[in-house]
């Protein structure tokens, strides 16, 4: 059964993507890896993205291997510069 | 009855507010970080910023940092109030109180929390330029590690 | 206009004022430290403090360490602000703001201030005790140079 | 010709003093420590004052030694205790 997972972007990835949010439909045993491949490949924006961005999964820090669940808030992080 | 004492805001930040609601009766320092915009920056004149911030995760982020900073240092409380939105120079962007029973230990808690910030919490910058354009600040990639989850 | 940056007075401190009258367009970060009477020392229940200064002196000492401070940091405006009179737990017996372009030298120079203010300015204090009675706090003996004169 | 200085007494000082202020006429050549001699036998309770207390002559600490001019103000402090 697939999912459907939230991307938020932001900064500079908001510039790539054109857009805070997209929803994205995934296998049901997909990863973060899984997410920014889609991702790159689905919107030409977002091609430049780095290949291993740093991303967040419900609001904690998340390798790349992490496995997603339906409904999974995956925000896309930036450089951050706070302060 | 009191506000989160981690918190994004687009208000202007109340160092006296802050600085009340963070001191206790045991406290007998308190130690208050004002981070503000500069008129320059790597020369260039600086008219003003826009924060952004990743405002739920950076609350969560700003709690942690914090209490990793009282565990180490045995502090009182701590708050951290980020702004976000546009911010003219001179106005603050950030707020960090310490309050501690001795001095010492608020000086280095107050120094972590504001490294710690710059490396890990969820907000961004874009400079406005007084000739003109604007351009997102070059931050720090947070370190994510393998196998956290 | 402004009043002197440092100064010995019976009102209450206000922060958000002191940031205001300090910070330069120039600075970047500002640190404020805020000392505060604690309700214990030593064990005991303290109720309030009555703090005295020689005051003209002590003006004249805190505009020396903070130009020791900015001489060796590098840093913005100093402004140093102690209370005289009683003071009740919680309520501020000293501020010091120290203004830079960047935060580390804020840091150095606050701590120096501080630490100094304590050695060589004259200003003393009288605890007062939930259980009745009030002590001179023992201090330090300020360093005397031979030869100075 | 005699001089007149200021001496100024603060906390604990002040106390043994029983005056926050007091004028003490010195011979012309006088210093710091002539006048603490002179304080600890006028005054019963500042015999109790340390014989080489810590000095302020006109705002600035001053060293036993130093030559007193009429006029002068000497402050007595004891140990500070600000912050």
């Amino acid at each position: 059964m697939p999912m459907t997972v939230r991307s938020l972007f932001f900064a500079t990835y908001r510039d790539l993507a054109g857009a805070d949010e997209l929803l994205v439909e995934l296998p049901a045993t997909a990863t973060v890896e899984d997410l920014v491949r889609e991702l790159r490949a689905a919107r030409s924006g977002l091609a430049a993205l780095p290949p291993a961005p740093a991303v967040a999964v419900n609001l904690e820090y998340a390798p790349l291997s992490t496995r997603l669940s339906d409904g999974d808030e995956v925000a896309f992080i930036p450089p951050v510069a706070g302060g | 009855m009191a506000a989160s004492p981690f918190r994004v805001t687009r208000d202007p930040i109340d160092a006296a507010a802050l600085l009340r609601e963070t001191v206790a009766p045991s406290d007998g320092a308190a130690l208050l970080f004002w981070g503000v915009v500069r008129n320059e920056h790597g020369g260039r004149a600086v008219s003003h910023l826009e924060y952004e911030a990743y405002a739920s995760m950076a609350e969560a982020k700003l709690r942690e940092i914090a209490g990793e900073a009282r565990e180490r240092w045995g502090t009182g409380e701590i708050a951290v109030v980020h702004r976000v939105g546009r911010l003219e120079v001179g106005e603050a962007s950030v707020a960090i109180v310490v309050a501690s029973p001795h001095r010492a230990e608020a000086y280095e808690a107050s120094r972590y929390v504001i490294e710690q910030l710059k490396r890990r919490v969820p907000v961004w910058k874009r400079e406005g330029y007084v000739d003109g354009g604007a351009e997102w600040v070059p931050g720090f990639t947070p370190a994510v590690e393998e196998g956290v989850r």
